[in-house]
């Protein structure tokens, strides 16, 4: 048990964040990371984290930071969903989110990013890019959350050139580099001259990969640009740090409240990065069909299927 | 001057002196014999001297000089050598690989596999102790891996050379030749340590004997001098009966144990066929190595047969695994103890109920009836007056004897009706050899079966109603004991058939 | 078009197995004299982690490659320290280093790089062809336009073999692990040689994980290593404590990972954990089929005390 | 306190299974995988019979975890008594494998349909351990555990079939020549090592997650070889060790949650103290000889 009162000390709100990987991996948790900072500055919050988070230790987790008087307890992840639930209900004065889940109570959130977006402009850009007619992309683990960026991608690289081949394979690892350069290798072999990933610190080794091979790639979840600047292309960008933002804002305003919230481009939450030193290298042409293909998504006009179980 | 001088040595283990103010000095150029009891601390001396254990207190001097021996490294750098009663060989590596560990010879650290060869050859002709050095050491019998070890004390240049029980493990012919070796080596100006519990043997060879009894001196005498009784009771503190082997008067309805046409797999024995009758101790002599522990093991179930069939009151047993022929009252004492025997890190009683843990009187509905276990281990320490600190010591810590003794307490404790014993007193002192030998003359006169394999020819001569010959896994001869013909068995276990004179 | 991708397969099989075949050929070392460390896991992080470092700081190879031996061995020391002298059970001792070289080098990392999003990275070493080797057709390519690391490889299995097989030193490694006790009747001092045999592992399990740095990925990251080192462990008994057995075992355990990641490639809606047990499947395959018992040092893990009977 | 005994149930029973299996030779380094294997029999207990009552689901669940986890051990267990293979090795790869296995079966046969993610569906309340201190996570698993550790204790040391199991794992030869089958109690001790490394997976999903996941064991196989060495295999050592342990690690991820020090602290720390105890151990070893 413990305190039941929660919600402010010291007139401060305190955010607390469960990282399902360590801080650094260059990829899903690090922007999570990321966004806190960002959410500390702006508010005048007070923060904690937890790395590492199993889903062993999930509920024991938000448990711990609710009875430490946490008025709003994150965690990253889809696995973080059903223990938030959970444990909603024994602290109502504090507030729960999960990111990418789908279960929801009185006080706990879920927030899905509509990461597919990105991954469909990914894909056109890979498929425009691409001089052999095959690209490659590397996923984590078989899971929703990435599934549908692959998915996207695939749809994404089809529209700028149907006879497209898209290589794709899943390491069942976040956190085997060599992993991930090793399948990336393989794609290269195969002739791929576009390697993507989404697959965190796993897709580094992707990265390296075209690197090492002068092949071009893309970059997943924030401006990977700086690992390989004469490789990554572009990145999508997941703002974690905007759905941070978002909760804080809404904790601080009262108006936070239970549901699962679907937020995407539009929202400001998932976009993709600039084109660095590629701004030049990359056609014109592919660079307007990108943009447009954006605003049509920002309008609404286009959605982009979301895909969650693995496809031919 | 004494070549060696230990003086006051004492050394205890966990509370219990096995040196207690011990002194012991050796002459140059002599062979002298270590005595005593299982336990004396005979072992504990000697292993002091070449290192392995640090005496609490005492002072070791060589050739007058007070030395300080922290490590084998350190004996053997002092010209000492020891062949130790349990061997230190390395099972999975040869002949030359042992003998030269750790030596740098020519072209070090390469080996030179021929030049070695040549040396070790050159040394066993001189000392006529035939090794081959190729052989893979564990596929050695126990006879040739003792020459092994031997080898490798003169390999090393020891002028003082500790034997500790080295005759325990040899045919009387290799006795006689070591015997050969060690006066070889006295003429050389070597010094000779031996330890042996074999009172004949210190009568034939040594120079001058000390006996230790208890943890401390308790005599020292000139061999010239001295004489069995004298010898015995030093030792044990009372006269030796000797043993006698009476004919029983009346003969048993069982018919005992018989082999027929028995043949290995793949082993060395057969077709071998071998008839021991209830109430009859049938002694297998013969060379070393010739399959007499393959002989046990058929019988044991241990090792598969080919063909033929084992039966015991007719019945056969060939079939039946080791657990179900223990059942039916087979006792087993193997020449191995501590890899067959015993189960080192388990304590006294638990090794008493290794044979027996699954007998109705040990056991209710599955679990284990402690209090009985109990008693019956105490009951078989007091009787075979077996020297433990205490039943929940690790039989690891037990003198090489008494280990044996608890083996024969288990084995032959419950009235077997077939007693395969392989080597029995190995390694026992001139009292408790007494015990077991009166024990399986007991069984005898219950009507039991027993097979005697031993390498003491006399023990064999002493207690055998039949003398079985056995030569390259098969019987050449069975023999009675009245008529018996020293030659004749000499030719026999050689593996000549030629009869001369019976 | 075959043809490369057969070469390039065996090239990826090669380069899966290095840094297992490296961290496995000290593990056999160490093994032989009688320890045997289930921290291989701990040497190499450790060897990825100060080799990365010390490569990020001087930009020479040769100190990063020095750094990560240090490493390796320094970590080695701690568990031989454990278990030789306070003669503590070895597998623990080992799981204890797992898990304290996981937390300390992502401490470490923590504390030198600080949390950034940019990735602190080293340039990679690259292949090097040996001449006319590299030209032998399919395997010339595979086997021998690669990096130093794989060169030092190949050059280890060899100088093992003839170490284990052809001198005193083999001779004395086996006794000490065999017996023990009939090693220092004769004079060899048994724990002398277990520490050197423990640096050894140290050694080449350090020069395992700095190729996991230095050559594949020019980065660090905590648990980078991924459990390799258990791999390392498997392809020591898989290969017999034979140096070439080693080698051929880490390899065809290279190749069944580099195959799964090509089976994936071809796409298909099987899930993917289906390829990524295949390596772990081929293993126990390859040891029911090489059945024969395998033959362990008989002091393998067992502490020596000269004066316990 | 309460997270703490939550903790140390797993570990209790899996490093009683490790006991078990260590005391008679049998080197079981898939603690982890032989787990994971109970959870899976119990979701597929609960996912193709849900209406049975609870009483026998629970009898059901416990017998099946047992099997599972101890079949599953049970192939390197037989392994080595028929054919001298390394159960190190094969106990390793079975830890890959079935983890694998576990990420397969929640994508297909065991996968929640309404649900897109790799998740078995929420398992009828019958599966369900009974919860002891309500609002904890406290369940009783830990009953279970600690009921396992008398019963190992009884089988081990006071029954035959455990003391041929321990004479086994010291001088298989003597066990031979004393006709105890070797090879018949190393496949019993698999097969017991793990069914409690089971009953540990059965535990964690009926007390704790109520439906299968990923990732549900955090090395907690890995660490039960610690915990059972340092409890010296015995079952009142391994109670007390999983206890320290698991406060261990609850305490040092609360300390991480309350004062901002990095995770890796917590495994420094696991390491240190092991490592710790270790030397300290031998020292106190040295001056008892
Ligand atoms: N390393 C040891 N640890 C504990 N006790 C020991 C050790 N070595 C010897 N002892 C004990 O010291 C005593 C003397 O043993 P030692 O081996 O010297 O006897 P021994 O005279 O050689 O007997 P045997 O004729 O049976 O070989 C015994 O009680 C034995 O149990
Ligand atoms: N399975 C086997 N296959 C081939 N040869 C064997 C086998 N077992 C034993 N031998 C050999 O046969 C001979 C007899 O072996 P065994 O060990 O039974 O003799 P032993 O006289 O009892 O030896 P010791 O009395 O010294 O123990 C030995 O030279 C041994 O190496
Ligand atoms: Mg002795
Ligand atoms: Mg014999």
């Amino acid at each position: 048990g413990g305190a039941k009162e929660a919600g402010t000390s010291g007139g401060k709100l305190k955010v607390a964040l469960l990282l399902s990987g360590p801080a650094n991996d260059q990829g899903w948790n690090a922007v999570a990371y990321a966004g806190l900072q960002e959410a500390q500055q702006k508010f005048n919050i007070e923060t904690a984290y937890s790395e590492n988070v199993g889903i062993a230790d999930g509920e024991a987790a938000f448990r711990d930071y609710a009875a430490q008087g946490y008025g709003l307890v994150i965690g990253h992840g889809f696995q973080f969903g059903e223990p938030a639930v959970r444990i909603s209900s024994q602290f109502p004065n504090t507030k729960f989110m999960a990111i990418e889940s789908n279960t929801y109570s009185k006080n706990a959130a879920s927030y899905v990013m509509a990461c597919e977006e990105a991954g469909y402009l990914m894909g056109m850009l890979a498929g425009s890019m691409s001089k052999s007619g095959v690209i490659g992309i590397v996923g984590g683990f078989e899971q929703p959350s990435i599934v549908k960026v692959l998915e996207a991608y695939k749809l994404g690289a089809k529209s700028v050139n149907p006879s497209i081949k898209v290589l794709e394979a899943y390491v069942s690892s976040f956190t085997d580099v060599a992993l991930g350069k090793e399948a990336a290798l393989s794609m290269a072999d195969q002739g791929a001259d576009v390697l993507s990933h989404c697959a965190n610190q796993a897709g580094t080794g992707v990265i390296k990969a075209a690197e090492e091979r002068g092949l071009l790639s893309t970059g997943d979840s924030y401006d990977q640009n700086s690992i390989a600047p004469n490789t990554v292309m572009a990145s999508t960008i997941y703002s974690v740090p905007a759905l941070v933002l978002t909760a804080v804002e809404k904790v601080l305003g009262n108006t936070y409240e239970g549901g699962v919230f679907n937020l995407g481009m539009k929202d400001g939450v998932v976009d993709i990065s600039g084109y660095n030193s590629f701004e030049a290298k990359i056609p014109q042409t592919v660079k307007d069909a990108i943009a447009a293909k954006r605003n049509e998504i920002l309008g609404g006009s286009f959605k982009v299927p979301l895909i969650e179980t693995r496809s031919k | 001057m004494p070549t060696l001088r230990m003086s006051k040595i004492d050394k205890q283990f966990f509370g219990k002196m096995a040196n207690e103010q011990v002194d012991f000095t050796l002459e140059q150029g002599e062979i002298h014999a270590l005595l005593g009891e299982n336990g004396a601390g005979k072992t504990t001396l000697m292993n002091i001297l070449y290192g392995i254990y640090q005496a609490d207190s005492g002072c070791i001097e060589l050739d007058g000089k007070p030395v300080s021996i922290k490590s084998p490294k350190d004996a053997i750098a002092l010209q000492i050598g020891m062949v130790h009663q349990h061997f230190t060989l390395v099972p999975t590596l040869t002949v030359r690989q042992n003998i030269t560990l750790g030596l740098k010879s020519k072209g070090y650290p390469f080996v030179n596999a021929k030049e070695l060869d040549r040396s070790i050859r050159t040394l066993s002709e001189r000392y006529n102790l035939t090794v081959d050095p190729a052989a893979l050491v564990g596929s050695l019998s126990v006879g040739q891996q003792q020459r092994v070890e031997i080898m490798k004390v003169l390999y090393r240049n020891a002028r003082l050379i500790i034997l500790d029980e080295p005759t325990a493990v040899l045919t009387p012919q290799e006795v006689e030749s070591l015997f050969i070796v060690l006066r070889r080596l006295r003429e050389e100006g070597h010094s000779v340590i031996i330890i042996t519990h074999h009172i004949d043997e210190v009568l034939a060879i040594t120079d001058r004997v000390t006996v230790l009894r208890a943890a401390r001196n308790a005599g020292h005498v000139v061999t010239r001098e001295t004489s069995e009784e004298e010898l015995s009771s030093l030792m044990i503190g009372r006269k030796l009966q000797k043993i006698e082997r009476k004919p029983l008067p009346f003969s048993f309805a069982s018919k005992g144990l018989q082999l027929d046409s028995i043949q290995s797999k793949n082993g060395p024995l057969g077709p071998l066929s071998l008839s021991i009758p209830a109430g009859s101790i049938v002694g297998i002599a013969g060379v070393d190595g010739n399959g007499q522990k393959a002989l046990a093991e058929v019988i044991m179930g241990i090792r598969d047969i080919e063909s033929g069939t084992i039966t015991l009151d007719g019945k056969p047993l060939q079939h039946l695994s080791v657990k179900e022929r223990k059942a039916l009252g087979i006792g087993y004492i193997s020449d191995d103890r501590l890899k067959d025997g015993l189960v080192l890190d388990m304590d006294v009683r638990d090794n008493f109920l290794l044979s027996s843990y699954d007998k109705r009187e040990y056991t209710s509905h599955a679990l284990i009836d402690t209090k009985r276990v109990q008693q019956a281990t105490e009951q078989a320490v007091f009787l075979y007056a077996i020297k433990t600190a205490s039943l929940s010591t690790p039989v690891r810590y037990l003198s090489g004897g008494n280990q044996q003794k608890l083996i024969v307490a288990r084995e032959l404790g419950d009235q077997p009706k077939v007693v395969v014993a392989c080597q029995p007193t190995r390694g026992l002192d001139i009292g408790s050899t007494e015990e077991v030998h009166s024990i399986l003359l007991d069984l005898r006169s219950q009507g039991c079966s027993v097979l005697l394999i031993s390498s003491d020819l006399d023990e064999i001569l002493t207690l055998s109603d039949k003398i079985a010959v056995i030569y390259q896994g098969t019987i050449m001869d069975v023999l009675d004991h009245d008529k018996v013909d020293m030659t004749h068995l000499g030719l026999l276990m050689a593996g000549s058939k030629t009869r001369r004179s019976v | 078009m075959e043809l490369v991708v057969l070469s390039s397969f065996l090239a990826a099989t090669v380069r899966m197995a290095a840094p297992i075949a490296l961290a496995a050929l000290g593990e056999t070392i160490s093994e032989k004299a009688g320890v045997s460390n289930i921290g291989v896991e701990a040497i190499m992080l450790s060897g990825a982690y100060f080799s990365f470092w010390a490569m990020f700081q001087s930009g020479n190879v040769y100190v990063a490659v020095f750094a990560g031996i240090l490493g390796g061995a320094g970590t080695s020391l701690i568990h031989a320290f454990l278990s030789l002298r306070c003669k503590a059970d070895q597998t623990i001792a080992g799981l204890a280093l797992n898990f304290l070289f996981l937390g300390l080098t992502s401490f470490l990392f923590l504390m030198q790089f600080g949390k950034t999003t940019t990735l602190p990275s080293i340039t990679v070493l690259k292949p090097v062809a040996l001449p006319l080797l590299s030209n032998i057709p399919i395997i010339g390519e595979a086997l021998f336009a690669q990096d130093p690391f794989v060169y030092v490889l190949y050059l280890m299995v060899i100088l093992l073999m003839v170490f284990f097989y052809k001198t005193e030193w083999g001779v004395i490694l086996h006794a000490v692990g065999e017996a023990p006790r009939a090693a220092d009747t004769a004079g060899i001092k048994v724990h002398a040689v277990r520490y050197l045999a423990c640096t050894a592992n140290g050694v080449l399990g350090g020069l395992g994980g700095a190729y996991l740095t230095l050559v594949k990925l020019g980065f660090f990251q905590e648990n980078l290593t991924g459990g390799k080192g258990y791999i390392a462990l498997v392809a020591v008994i898989l290969g017999r404590r034979n140096p070439l057995g080693v080698l051929i075992a880490a390899l065809v355990i290279g190749s069944a990972e580099a195959l799964q990641i090509r089976l994936q490639t071809l796409g298909s809606t099987i899930p993917s954990q289906a390829f990524s047990m295949l390596p772990y499947v081929v293993t126990v395959l390859v040891l029911m089929l090489s059945m024969g018992k395998g033959h362990n040092p008989a002091a393998l893990g067992l502490p020596y005390e000269r004066d316990k009977r | 306190m309460a997270e703490v005994l939550v903790r140390a149930t797993p570990l209790m029973l899996a490093a009683l299974g490790v006991s078990v299996g260590f005391r008679t030779g049998f080197l079981n380094i898939g603690a982890e995988g032989q787990l994971y294997l109970g959870a899976i029999s119990i979701t597929w207990l609960g996912m193709t019979f849900p209406t049975l009552p609870a009483p026998l689901m629970l009898v059901l669940s416990l017998v099946l975890g047992f099997l599972s986890g101890g079949l599953w051990a049970l192939i390197p267990g037989l392994l080595k008594a028929k054919f001298g293979l390394s159960e190190v090795i094969n106990t390793i790869m079975l830890n890959y494998i079935a983890i694998n296995l576990v990420g397969i079966l929640v994508r297909t046969s065991l996968k929640d349909p309404t649900y897109p993610y790799p998740m078995s569906p929420m398992l009828p309340a019958s599966t369900n351990f009974l919860q002891l201190l309500s609002p904890t996570r406290l369940h009783a698993g830990l009953l279970l555990a600690l009921v396992c550790a008398a019963l190992v204790y009884l089988l081990m040391f006071q029954t035959t079939l455990g003391f041929c199991m321990r004479a086994v794992g010291l001088n298989a030869r003597a066990c031979q020549c004393s006709g105890i089958a070797v090879s018949k109690y190393v496949i019993i001790s698999s097969l017991i090592s793990g069914g409690l490394s089971g009953l540990a997976g059965v535990s964690e999903i009926a007390g704790l997650h109520h439906r299968l996941i990923e990732g549900i064991s955090p090395s907690y196989g890995y660490l039960a070889i610690i915990v059972s060495l340092l409890g010296r295999n015995n079952p009142v050592g391994i109670v007390f060790a999983s206890l320290g342990i698991a406060a261990l690690q609850v305490g040092s991820m609360s300390m991480q949650r309350s004062s901002g020090v990095p995770t890796s602290i917590a495994s420094i720390i696991m390491g240190l103290v092991v490592i710790m105890i270790l030397s300290r151990k031998s020292l106190f070893r040295c001056k008892e000889a």
